[in-house]
């Protein structure tokens, strides 16, 4: 079982839920990863495939070939805003 | 205080106010060396983007917030002609008027110091995850902005 | 404060040291749509020009220092984006380390502060009548340099 | 008789005296004044004939063909160094 931490407007697009859980066997590609995610929650699915948010794998930027181990650190991150 | 520990205090993410007085000083007792320090304080304006703002809340994501701002710094260290540098963020609720970003680089020399420090805020926008939440008379947006 | 005192805060030549925070806090107070504020703070080194520094004492033109930090910065706010603008100066003796110079800029965006902030240093170099007489090892010394 | 305000190098070629006092007439110019200055001090009008020392009239920067009046503030400058 893999977690997927949420941030800003995609945990908003998840009515708040900090993370969510996704039954993805280790191995797969975030590929694959998005979509089961496209599955669930379209509009986040929809984001990720338009590139608005990105995906982290271990705190870097994945891209859709990048593979997920189970221990993993996977997080779903919109465009960032910091700095005033 | 160690070198672990000083290392520390140069790279933050932290709710509490900081006192750019205290921030410069950490930067300044690095090296007798250092001839200017830039310094860049970005506050919370009443506008953005044409609306009202009355408030901002800084989500960040913790871990890979702070090893991005350490990234910054160590390229800026390695990339630059400066001596020292310190980036801090805030996160939670801030009112209009109030610091959320201090950026303090040294250097022997004024040119390098700006340089860096424009550098240095410029890439923590690009790089650094951290959200914005602004409260306006419309309601709450999630800024999506990119510098 | 009338506008004419709070104006006198901004561009100052003064003995006694002086805190950023304090300075910021001025410049802020000024208008609720300034996001971003850059300052350049120089402070004294121990080397200049090859030689160890012990003491730096700076002398300056009484009445044509502040007329000349007056028009830097009245040219800054009108040739850059900008919302305020202060200009500090010390003079006296300066220890190592401490501070000299203190430029603050606000403004609306980054980029208009970082720029107006180094013109306004480097001006203040080129035209303000401030000396710098340097102990040295091998005696004192009147700097003659240009940026 | 005109007051001539002196600072860092300037002074210390004149003995560390703060002013001098030059008998010069009143609508002279900048020109003459550096003569008058040179037979007296030649170390500190060769340095203003370089162009290394400036002089100012009423706190802004002189030329050569600047007219004196009996009220104005004059002062040698070397060059600056302010800015830490």
């Amino acid at each position: 079982m893999l977690t997927i931490k949420l941030f800003g407007m995609v945990k908003m697009l998840a009515q708040q839920q900090k993370e969510l859980s996704l039954d993805l066997p280790s191995g797969q590609t975030v590929k694959l990863l998005v979509e089961f995610l496209n599955a669930e929650y379209p509009d986040i699915g929809d984001l990720i495939l338009k590139k608005k948010v990105l995906v982290s794998v271990n705190q870097e930027i994945a891209h859709p070939d990048t593979v997920i181990n189970g221990e993993d650190e996977i997080a779903l991150l919109p465009p960032f805003a910091g700095g005033a | 205080m160690s070198v672990e520990t000083e290392g520390a205090m140069l790279v933050r993410i932290q709710a509490e106010d900081f006192s750019v007085d205290e921030e410069i000083n950490r930067v300044r007792a690095r090296s007798t060396r250092i001839g200017g320090i830039s310094t860049f304080l970005g506050i919370v304006r009443d506008r953005s983007k044409g609306r009202d703002v009355r408030l901002l809340t800084f989500e960040h994501y913790e871990g890979m917030a702070q090893k991005k701002l350490r990234e910054i710094r160590e390229r800026a260290l390695q990339d630059f002609d400066v001596i020292e540098v310190l980036v801090l963020h805030r996160f939670g609720a801030i009112d209009i008027g109030e610091n959320v970003v201090l950026i303090v680089v040294g250097a022997e020399h004024r040119a390098d110091a700006f340089k860096a420090c424009e550098w240095c805020i410029d890439e923590l926008k690009q790089i650094t995850p951290i959200w914005k939440l602004e409260e306006t008379p419309e309601g709450e947006v999630w800024v999506e902005e990119h510098p």
